[in-house]
Parts: structure tokens; sequence; C-alpha cells
């Protein structure tokens, strides 16, 4: 199992390889160069990154085999990004405009603004996922500076939203009776977390008493055993549970022990980390019944099945369910720039013509929010499913992920979890 | 009757001596105000040829300005990136020689180097974009934080063993990190500041002028390190406190002769805090922002790596290893984690075959030839042991 | 404080045990301080997950679903653990004790060489296998008890049995066989030891190799309740050099009762409302730090003495 | 007893409940050489200890120049003019000679000049490169290091711990001019531990024998020698 990652990550980059000498008109050309930072050595976010890397990879590869763009073959150029300090951001950003990318497509970075800045001067178009406010806050700040940097998908604070709207439909439609009103939350300590944990928090205080938060707590990465929270959990006994929280691993340990452990008939949320492929590998069976949910997930209609399908095929195992097709579609979005401004070094005109894009992609439809420069969320901010990306819900039933919500991207109907 | 072979008992490193002309009185350029000389200028006659002849016994003050002149002429020319690479080596060049310093001069283990560069770049950093102090004032800021959390740290260092202090300094570096992440205040930027104002205009910033003007900044931050360096090792604390450095016996000479090595320890440490402080403040102009993993232990590693693979104790170590690292961990990020490994792998080989790091290597060789030498000269004294005091007097040029 | 606050206290406190008793052990007998403690920790869990994987199919072909086949693959996963962590200190030996044992500065040499290999193994590891973490077959089970109301997960008493087993083990070979006396010997008086024809070279090997076991044997245990990854040995790492240095480096008494301190102070602070979980790391170190400027040689001296 | 240079009154010290010193009081005029004498583990090197402030006794007092400097730290008493050497001949290991000097000179204001330093040194018959390793010197070379760096401030009292360990003959013939010409011409007060009585009797105006923490006996050399106590504490095993 444990050759999936690295060795066939190796492979399709061989496989690559071939493809362009197999492109022969396109080969002749000078190729056309997306950079792609992704953290390989760093301790958080390597699983994300090498999500996003595979997705953006097999996109690549298929451009590639259509004949490139342009008539030009597309090139990945792949460096190991620190995305927790400003100097590794800075480095990481600068050697790939100095390698003469054509655009940046990452990601996320945990500190946004060094990578930003780095980007903003040179005019690239910088795409990215990183589902974070602050981004927004910046690009308003000084929007012609920032004007290529897109965030593809929506600001973090949607999932607060999102997630409230959630349970109160699904109360509504009646497959789940909470035995109360409360909502536990248990919240990380990094910004993400924090300002979806708020986000929840103000959208709990406008439901008028639908829902009422009991409990936080507090958690901080790296949670060793859970035992302290599951104890809390119990105490507050609360309707609705959501734990706040990014890395999966962790996540798994906790469904395992609160499987031994449960609160009787409660809404487990896990937020979004169990979109990374290790969840349910590591949960084994444990996460049955769980819930969680992305702004930016990969669809199960018909493209989006058919690109499940594909991956799977090259990457074999469990497959992350956010980042994959967010690679994907990326790119994607950068090769339609490419073909029809016909110039990629042209920076400002790619960058306009992303600004304007209407692209329906894996992980939804794409339109960038002139406010924000940033994505649309369904059901959010749009009521139109098909004008913007869904705020998918998943739930883990038969050791799968099944889109429970919303409405027209559902698979499934919600299932009541063992211990509900 | 046997012939009897005579043997020179050492090489002569080669060495280039000028020739000065013998009727001229030496005159020799002092430093202002002091009766220091720029350089170590030996003269002396050759028994030989009578004539005068005139070295420089030591050669390091040149080395020194001939690598930094050709590291500032060269870089300007260099690619943005490299640039970028050579500021942040001059970043950490500073910060490693002031930590060298700490641990090297004064003799106190602390691995709260960073961490005072952290407190006091936050600091800085949020005087400028809290308190809307003009940047000009994170130079002044930085280095009077760095002064007090010098003095603080600095305290419990005289009751604590080496390994325990090391321990100690860890934990307050952790504290640090987490106080800095829990800070709600910080939350929107997971902990870090950004957005400070800088000595680089705001439209430079990250373009090739403003590349340059950080550059430059850095490289003076690098001087001044040197300087400070200078000063402090080479002059009086240096000396005292190096009378003081092997252990209880030398600690108890030192005493002997009224050195009051403690106070220089903690004299050291306070100003090479504040130094500290003040790249911390420089730190956070330079990237405009701060974030918490200056705290992390990971980084810590870093700069302990480039330390070593250097050669611990040593400025030209601190600074030669600072390059090295940074070059491969900024330079090769195309490689991924395998450039961590190239450093992890360096260290390895550096330290198990280098007794003090990649610039005491020509020491050590010399040391070693030595040694080789005199066992080789022993085996050819008659008596096939060492060469007797009396028996010396034969052997040519002893 | 109830009985579950401590099965949660001591099930941290014996994981921070086996690691701190084994970095105090390195510490005393032969002078080094292991920072590559935490790489074998982590290479124990990947070998124990990669033997497990390997013979499951054959596990399972031979015994079915049966007790034995549980009482097989735990016995694979601590024995395959338990020879990895053993190796990884020969490998310690061969590179960090062997070439530079009689040179000049061995103690901080050493203490690089170790940290060198830590980081190169961690990113080797996660090179060649990935970021993604991996769960280890349940030597325990799944399950818990209820006992006095409280309930006890199957992997914390597991932990807790084992380990203190580990230790009594672990002691009682220091204590009674020629070679823990020889360990001892070192451990008190190195310069003594060797006047009586003790051989460093040659008791350095079993220490390090015990050592080495005793990390394979936490990162099995801690397996039970979190994951495999690369980076899984930094925590255990960092926990078992403070525990160590505040036990007094050197007593294993002193390491044994400043992991259970740790323990229950983590677990307590874990529990008070307004600190919380996110506190648990400052609150520790802050302990650490009061206790060193008060002891400034930890609290070891208090339970026997320490070699200076 | 008015013109006491230095001394000490009442000193006590145990450690871990054992005691070293019981009552020990002492006092040493200028130009005076004071021996301390007494067998093995009499508390000799302890009291040299708190003479210098590197053990702290558990009550008593030192004077110097009439000053109580108890409570000063062993820097501070030798900037008051207290020198002390060491048994073991100890200098330091990273420096040459000529650096061990500068280091002397700059320990505290004033500074002293080259000159003194080549005084001091004349004055402690060191005759050595001063570019040599001070590790590389003998160690008879070494004591008069040490003792050159102490002098080179003039110092009113210095405490020499057992000086002649080591040497042979020649040497020790060497230290006791040394020391006698401190003692006469520069009026410098000296003690001096040395458990051999006989050598004492050679330099010392005036001896103390020290046994199991207590002064036994006080007195010229020659009196000293016949006190019955001090013949029981070195001659155990005979009858005296």
């Amino acid at each position: 199992m444990f050759k999936q990652s690295r060795r066939l990550f190796l492979r399709s980059s061989a496989a690559m390889g071939v493809a362009l000498s197999v492109a022969s008109a396109a080969a002749a050309l000078e190729p056309i160069v997306i950079g792609i930072p992704a953290a390989q050595s760093g301790p958080v976010g390597v699983a994300d990154h090498q999500d996003w890397t595979n997705g953006a990879m097999m996109a690549i590869e298929e451009l590639n085999a259509n004949g490139g763009v342009l008539g030009r073959p597309l090139e990945a150029k792949i460096i190991d990004l620190d995305m927790l300090s400003p100097e590794g951001n800075v480095a990481g950003f600068q050697s790939l405009i100095e390698a003469g990318a054509h655009a940046i497509a990452s990601a996320f970075t945990i500190i946004p603004q060094p990578a930003m800045d780095t980007a903003a001067p040179s005019g690239i178009p910088y795409v990215h996922g990183n589902t974070s406010t602050v981004n927004v806050d910046l690009y308003k700040g000084d929007p012609h500076k920032y004007r290529n940097v897109f965030q593809l998908d929506v600001a973090e604070k949607w999932y607060g939203s999102g997630f409230v709207r959630f349970m109160s439909d699904l109360k509504a439609s009646g497959q789940w009776k909470p035995k109360n009103n409360k909502v536990h939350i248990v919240q990380g300590q990094i910004s993400y977390t924090q300002l979806i944990s708020q986000a929840t928090q103000e959208a709990v205080a406008q439901t008028d008493g639908e829902w009422e938060v009991v409990s936080i707590t507090d958690i901080q990465f790296p949670v060793q055993d859970w035992a302290p929270v599951i104890r809390a959990l119990q105490e507050t006994d609360a309707g609705a549970i959501m734990i706040d929280h990014w890395v999966a691993a962790e996540l798994a340990a906790f469904a395992q022990q609160y499987a031994y452990d449960p609160v009787p008939g409660a809404l487990v949320y896990l937020q979004y980390g169990p979109s990374q492929p290790e969840f349910l590998d590591l949960a084994a069976g444990a996460g049955e019944g769980m819930v969680w949910g992305t702004v930016y997930g990969v669809y199960a209609d018909e493209s989006g099945t058919a690109f499940r399908e594909k991956y799977k095929d090259k990457y074999p195992g469990t497959m992350g369910m956010v980042y994959t097709g967010g690679g994907y579609d990326a790119v994607n979005i950068l090769a339609d720039a490419w073909e029809s401004v016909g110039d990629p070094s042209n920076f400002d005109a790619v960058g306009d013509y992303i600004r304007n894009i209407e692209y329906r992609g894996i992980n939804g439809f794409y339109k960038i929010d002139p406010e924000t420069n940033s994505g649309i969320s369904y059901p959010n901010m749009v009521d139109d499913p098909e004008a913007g990306q869904a705020h998918l819900f998943f739930q883990v039933q038969d050791d799968e992920h099944r889109i429970i919500a919303p409405s027209p991207f559902a698979e499934t109907d919600f299932r009541l979890a063992p211990w509900m | 009757m046997t012939v009897k072979t005579y043997y020179k008992v050492r090489r002569r490193p080669w060495e280039y001596k000028l020739s000065p002309d013998g009727k001229v009185a030496r005159n020799r350029l002092r430093l202002p105000f002091t009766r220091r000389h720029f350089l170590k200028w030996r003269d002396a006659y050759n028994p030989k040829s009578l004539k005068r002849e005139r070295r420089l016994a030591d050669k390091k003050p040149l080395w020194w300005t001939i690598g930094l002149l050709a590291f500032v002429v060269v870089t300007p020319f260099l690619s943005n990136s490299m640039i970028s690479i050579a500021a942040i080596f001059c970043i950490y060049a500073s910060i490693n020689l002031l930590w060298t310093l700490i641990v090297g001069t004064a003799g106190i283990f602390s691995l709260a180097t960073l961490a005072i560069v952290g407190v006091s770049g936050y600091a800085a950093a949020a005087s400028n974009v809290f308190l809307g102090l003009p940047w000009p004032f994170i130079l002044l800021v930085g280095p009077m934080v760095g002064f007090v959390a010098g003095s603080i740290l600095a305290a419990p260092s005289t009751r604590l063993d080496g390994l325990y202090y090391a321990l100690l300094t860890m934990g307050v570096a952790e504290i640090c990190r987490v106080f800095v992440t829990q800070l709600r205040s910080l939350t929107q930027t997971n902990g870090a500041i950004t957005q400070v104002d800088s000595f680089i205009p705001e439209d430079w910033f990250l373009q090739r002028p403003g590349l340059l003007l950080g550059f430059a900044g850095a490289f003076c931050l690098l001087l001044g390190s040197l300087l400070l360096w200078r000063l402090i090792n080479s002059e009086r604390l240096g000396l005292l406190l190096r009378t003081a450095k092997t252990g209880r016996e030398d600690e108890a000479f030192a005493e002997a002769v009224g050195i009051d090595f403690r106070r220089a320890r903690l004299t050291v440490f306070v100003l090479s805090s504040s130094a500290l402080g003040l790249v911390g403040g420089f730190y956070a102009m330079y990237f405009k922002s701060i974030s918490p993993n200056i705290f992390s232990l990971d980084q810590l590693l870093l700069l302990f790596a480039m330390m070593v693979i250097g050669g611990l104790g040593r400025a030209e170590g601190a600074v030669v290893g600072a390059a090295i690292v940074t070059l491969i961990d900024k330079g090769f990020i195309e490689i991924g984690p395998l450039r961590i490994i190239l450093v992890a792998a360096i260290m390895l080989v550096v330290t198990i075959f280098a007794r003090e790091g990649l610039t005491g290597v020509r020491d050590q060789f010399r040391d070693f030839r030595k040694r080789k030498s005199g066992e080789r000269r022993a085996q050819r004294t008659e008596k096939g042991g060492e060469a007797m005091p009396e028996e010396a007097v034969e052997v040519h040029d002893k | 404080m109830d009985l579950g606050l401590i099965i949660y206290a001591l099930n941290l406190a014996s994981i921070y045990a086996l690691m701190a008793i084994g970095i105090s052990i390195l510490w005393s007998s032969v002078g080094m301080i292991n920072m590559a403690h935490g790489a074998t920790f982590a290479t124990s869990g990947y070998a124990a997950w990669f033997v497990s994987g390997a013979l499951k199919p054959a596990i399972a072909a031979t015994f079915g679903k049966t007790v034995m086949a549980s009482v097989m693959m735990a016995s694979v996963v601590m024995l395959s653990a338990v020879l990895a962590g053993a190796f990884c200190g020969a490998v310690i030996y061969a590179l960090a004790f062997l070439p530079i044992h009689d040179k000049p500065n061995y103690s901080v040499r050493s203490l690089i060489i170790t940290l060198a290999l830590n980081i190169g193994v961690v990113q080797s590891l996660l090179w060649y296998f990935g970021p993604r973490n991996r769960g280890l077959p349940k030597v325990f089970g799944f399950g818990r008890w209820e006992l006095l109301d409280t309930k006890i997960r199957y992997d914390q008493a597991g932990t807790i049995v084992g380990a203190s087993l580990v230790m009594i083990l672990t002691l009682a070979w220091l204590r009674y066989s020629r070679r823990g006396l020889e360990v001892r010997a070192m451990m008190q008086n190195a310069e003594g030891a060797a006047y009586s024809g003790i051989s460093r070279q040659a008791t350095a090997l079993p220490v390090l190799m015990l050592t080495g076991a005793l990390a394979g044997v936490a990162a099995a245990l801690l397996s039970q309740t979190i994951f495999v990854s690369p980076t899984a040995g930094v925590i255990p790492l960092v926990k078992g050099l403070t525990i160590a240095l505040l036990g007094g480096l050197g007593s294993v008494s002193g390491a044994v009762a400043a992991a259970i301190l740790i323990g229950f102070l983590e677990a307590i602070v874990g529990v008070i409302p307004f600190l919380g979980q996110r506190y648990v790391m400052f609150a520790t170190f802050s302990f650490i730090i009061l206790v060193l400027i008060f002891r400034p040689r930890g609290i070891g001296g208090l339970l026997d003495n320490t070699r200076e | 007893m008015d013109n006491v240079l230095f001394g000490c009154k009442g000193l006590e010290l145990s450690f871990a409940g054992r005691k070293i010193l019981s009552g020990v009081s002492l006092s040493l005029n200028s130009g005076e050489l004071l021996g301390l004498v007494g067998p093995n583990g009499a508390g000799k090197t302890s009291l040299f200890e708190v003479f210098c402030g590197r053990y702290k006794s558990d009550c008593g007092s030192v004077f110097l120049e009439g000053k109580d400097i108890t409570r000063q730290g062993f820097y501070n008493r030798t900037q008051s003019g207290l020198g002390r050497t060491f048994q073991s001949p100890i200098v330091p290991m990273s420096l040459s000679v000529a650096e061990t000097f500068r280091a002397t000179r700059k320990a505290w204001k004033p500074y002293l000049s080259r000159h003194d330093a080549e005084w001091a040194a004349r004055l402690a018959h060191l005759t050595v490169n001063w570019e040599t390793p001070a590790a590389t010197l003998g160690a008879f070379d070494r004591r008069k290091l040490i003792l050159a760096c102490i002098l080179m401030r003039r110092p009113k009292v210095i405490l020499m711990d057992e000086p002649a360990s080591g040497l042979i003959n020649a040497e020790i013939d060497e230290l006791e001019l040394i020391i006698r010409r401190l003692v006469d011409e520069y009026h410098m007060g000296v003690v001096l531990i040395e458990h051999r009585l006989e050598l004492l009797a050679a330099v010392a105006d005036r001896t103390v024998v020290l046994d199991l923490g207590k002064v036994i006996a006080e007195g010229t050399p020659e009196d000293v020698f016949l006190n019955p106590r001090v013949k029981a504490a070195y001659f155990e095993n005979v009858d005296a």
C-alpha cells in the first residue's frame, strides 16, 4: 500500500515524459510551465499538497496527450514549499517565477501574505485553494496589486454558516431528530479552524434559539489522545458535535476512540479533515456515520464520477476528496485561459480571462467574485446550484464517503450513525 | 663509515613574504584612537640572506575581506531568488554569529536564540502595526526587547548546568510559540504579524530594487554582527572569558586572578541578545511579516546544523555553515525532502570526521600531518623511539 | 480527579517513562544524549506496520479468526517493533559511538550525530513511505471495560500494563544480570568501571540496543492510540528528553517519577476549564522551568544519588 | 593584635552533617609567613576555600585589613588584595602566557600595563617565552605563572596551597627564595599550607597545626614540633 504516493508520483512523471515525446508536434515547441509549490518535507499539509499535485499532473497529462495547449506541451515544475515561514514562501515562489513559470497553481499556504507579495509584482497568474479570509482581506487592501492572485474556492468562514444551514435542513427534512438543540464545538488553534468556529457561533446565534452553542473545547495540534475531549463531550451531551480540526490522522484517532464511547444520538461533524485519503484507512470502520463537509470537493455527478474513476485508476487506494479535483480544475482553467488568450506570457490577459471565467469543473462551477477575487459558494452565497461550488456534506457510509447534501448533488440520504 | 643523513623536522608551510627596504623604519597604520594595528605584520631578518622579510602573521582578515567583497560585488548581478537567498544567508549568518558568541564565547548553552529573535521581532512588528510607530523605531524597539529578554533569560544561567539550561531555554521557546499562536488578536493570520512597515518602500517590495535594498540592509547587518563578534571575542571580554573557558579549573584560575567571569558571561549574553533583538526587528521588516515558525524546533535545528557544519564556536564556521545550509535549503527546493536528508548527511559526515566542523579541517589536517611526521621521525632514530632532547641537536632545523 | 483521569494520566506517563528511561540510562552509562530516539520510535512503528502488513495474510490463513491469530498478530507487532528499535540502537552505536567515543568533544559530537540521524531518518521515512499515517493492527483489540463506573479502553489498559511490565523487566535486567551490573557500574562511575575491566565499547552496544528496544515498545504501544507517521517520534522525543532532564539525567527512578508527574500534570491541566488542552504544553514547560529554578539538577537527587 | 592584616574568627563549616571546620580562628600580620600544617583531612584546603569564598562557612567571619569580607565572592576578595594559589598547578588551558598576563592585567579597573606583568614575572622567577601556550608549561612554571598573575596587583595576603607538591628539591629551594622575598621585601602576608612539617620549619615564622577542623597548636615551628598533641595527630600509632 505504501507504494502509492511517492512511487506513483515518480512513475507519473516518467509517464509524462513519454507523453511529451509522443506528442510530436508539441514537443518541438517550448513548453508552457506551471509552477506547483507543494509542501513535501514540512510537518503539515503534505498529504493535501500531494493530492493537489496528483490532480494537476493528471490534467497536464491529459492535455498533453491531446496535443498540449496552443500546440505547446505543458510542463509542471514542482518545488518543495516551506509554507510555515515567510522566507520559505518567498524562496519557493521566487524560484518558480524565475524558472519561467507561466502560472502558479498551489493548493494552499499557511501564511499567504509573503507568497502573494512575491507573486503579485511579477503579475504571474497565481491560482490557489487557500480557503482563507486573510487572502480576501489582502486582496481588498490592494485590488490592483493582487489582481492576478485568484482564490479558486471561498473563504473558510462559509464553513460555519454552511454547517448550521445543513443541520437545520437535515432537521427540517425529518431525516434526523436532534435530541436537543445543543451544539458542542471542539476547536483547533490555527486561524482556519478559529475563523470557522467563530463563523459557526455567529450563524448559531442568528438561528434564534433553534441551535445553541453550549460548550467550546480547545485542542492543540498535535492531539495525542482524545480521551479528555470525549469526556467533555459526554458531560455536555449535545445533540450536535463539531470537531473543528483539519488533521485527518488525528480525526481518525478521534473516530476510533469515539466509537468506544459515543455520545448517544449526537450528530458528529468532522469539518474538513476526512477528505484526506488516510482517514478511511486509519479509522478502519470507526468513521461510520460521521459527517464532514468541504466547500471545495469533488462532485459525484457524471463528470465527477468519471474523474474519480480515472483518478483511482492512476492512483489506486482511497482518493482525496478535495484538492485532487482542485488541482485538476486549476490546470484546466489555466489551459482554457491560455488557449483563448493565445500567449501564456501575457499575464494580464490571462488574468483578465480568469477573472471573467465561467467554468464548470470537477469541483463545481467557477466564477470569480470581483469583490474578493475568489470563488462563489452554493448554497451559502447563491441559490442556483450551477452558479457556484457546492458546499458538499459527506457521510461515511459503508466505509465510503457519500455526498448527502446539498440537494442536487447528493448521492444518497443521511443515514443514522450506529450510536444514534 | 656510515653516512649520516639529516632530515628536516617538519616542512614549513609555503608562505608569501614581502621584502621591504631594510633601511626604512617600520611604520604601521593604527586604528584611530587605539594602539591597535589593522593587520598583524611581522618583520624578521632572514638568517641566510640577511634580508628583511615581512609576513602577515594572521591572514584571516585578508580572507574575510576578500570573501565579503566578492560576495557583495557578485550578488547584485545574480537572479532575484539568489539575491533573496543571499539576504536570508546574511540574516541567518548574523543570528549564528551572535549565537556563537553566546555558546562559544560566553559558554552558555542557550537554545533560546531564535526565541529572542522572535520575541523582539514580534514586539517590534507589533509596535509598528498596532501602535503605529514608524519603521525606524523598529530598529530601536527590537534591541530594547532583546535586551530585556536577554536579561531575564540570563538570570538562571549561572545556577544551571549546561544541559539543564538548554532544556529551560527550549521550554521558553516553546512557551513563546504557544503563547503567540494562542493570541486571539493574531488568529486571523495564524499567529503571524503581517504588513509591517519596512525600510523597503512598498512599491519596491520583492522586486529588484527592493531586493537589492533588502540585501544591502542584510549585508550591513552581517557586517555589524561581525564587528560585534570582533569587539567582544577578540577584546577584553573575550579574553576574560577564554581564561575561564575549559572547565572548573579554568574558572578557579580566573577567580584567583580577580576575573568576574560570571558577570562577563552575562554581559556577553545580554549584548548578544540585544543584537539578536535587532536582527529580529530587521527580519520582521525584511519580510514585512513574522510568523510563529521562528520559535519552532525545526528552524532552530536548521540553524544549529549550520553552526555544526561550519564549526562550533568560530566566526568563520558560523558564516560558512550558514552559506552551505542556506544554499541547500533554499536553493535546492526542487529536490524536495532530499535536500534536508542532504543537510543531515553533511552534518553526519562532518561531525564524524572533523573535530571542529569544516573550518577546523585545515588545523586538524595539520595536526594529523605533524603527528604522522613525528611518528616517522621517531621510527627513524636509532633507538626506534622518540627523539631524545640530546639527540635533537643533531637534527637539522629542529 | 476520578479514575478515568487517572487512567489517562497513567497512559501518558507510561509512554513518557519508556522514552525517558532510555534517554536517561544512555546518558549516564554511555554519556550520549540520544537525539535519534525519535527516529528510532518512528522507524520501529513503520517496521511493525510493514511486517504486520506483510504477515497478515499468512496469519489469517493459518489461524483464521481465532484468538491465536490475534495473539500471533500482537507478538508480531511487538517483536518487529522491538527488533527494529534494537537494530536502530545498533546503527546509532556504529555511527555515533564507535567512531568517536575516544575522540575529543565526544559528548557534543555524539549529540550532533544523533541529531543528524534523527533529521535524516525522519525525512527518509517521509520520502519513502509518503506523508500518510499508518494504522497498526490493534494488539489489544477494540473495546473497553467498565470499572467502577469508569470506562477504560483496552489500549489504555494495555499500554499501562505493557509499559510497566517492560520497565520492570528492564530494571530487573539492570539489577540482576551480569551485563546489567556492568551497565550500572558504568552509570555510577565510568572511569572506575573501566579500571575494573568493564569495556565501554562492549557495554555500549547492549545499552544502545536496549534503549532502542524500549523506544520500539513505546512506539508499538503509542500506536495503539494514535498512528504511525514519519514525524510521530518528535513529540515522544521532546517529552522524553525533557522528562529525563527533569528527573535528573541519569536517574532511572527520577525519570519514572518525572514521567508520572508530567502525565498527571498534563491530564489535570487538560480538564481545568479555563486552561484546557491548548495550555498543556505551556503548563508543562512552565512547570519544568519552575522546578529547574528551584532544583537546578532536576528532581532526581530527591530519590537517589545521581551521577555528578 | 591591632596591626592584624588578615584573619578569621570562629569559622564553622560542615558538609552533609559532617563537621569540617569547628571554631577556627587565625590571624596574620603583614610581613609574616604563617605555616598551616595538619595531616590529611584536617581541613586545611577547606579553610582556604572559606578564606577565598568558594565555600560558604556556616558561621564565623573572615576579615582583611579590618574589613569584614565574609560576604564577598572569590574574585571580589582577590580584588581587595587576597591572592590564592591552588594545590594543583592550574593555568588557563587555551591561552598563552602572554594572553594570561593580558587577561589578568585587564581583569578589573584600573588596567595594568605590560610593565607590571614583566615586573611580576621577574618577581616570580618566570623565565619562559611568553608566546608559549600556558598548558604546555611544566608544573613549577605553572605555579610561577599563577603566582606572577597574583603578584601583578601587589596583593596584601597570599594564600598558598601546597606550593611545593610535585617539585624537586632544587625547585623547592627556589620557591622558598621567592616566598621569603615576598614576605621580607614586600611585606606581604603569606599563609602556606604544607603537610610536611620539616619543610615549614625552614621558612615559616609561625606555624598553626590543624587537626579534624580544629587548631591544636600554634607557635614557632620548633615549639609546635614538640607539642604532644601534634605528635599524637601525626603519629597516632606511636606512643608519644
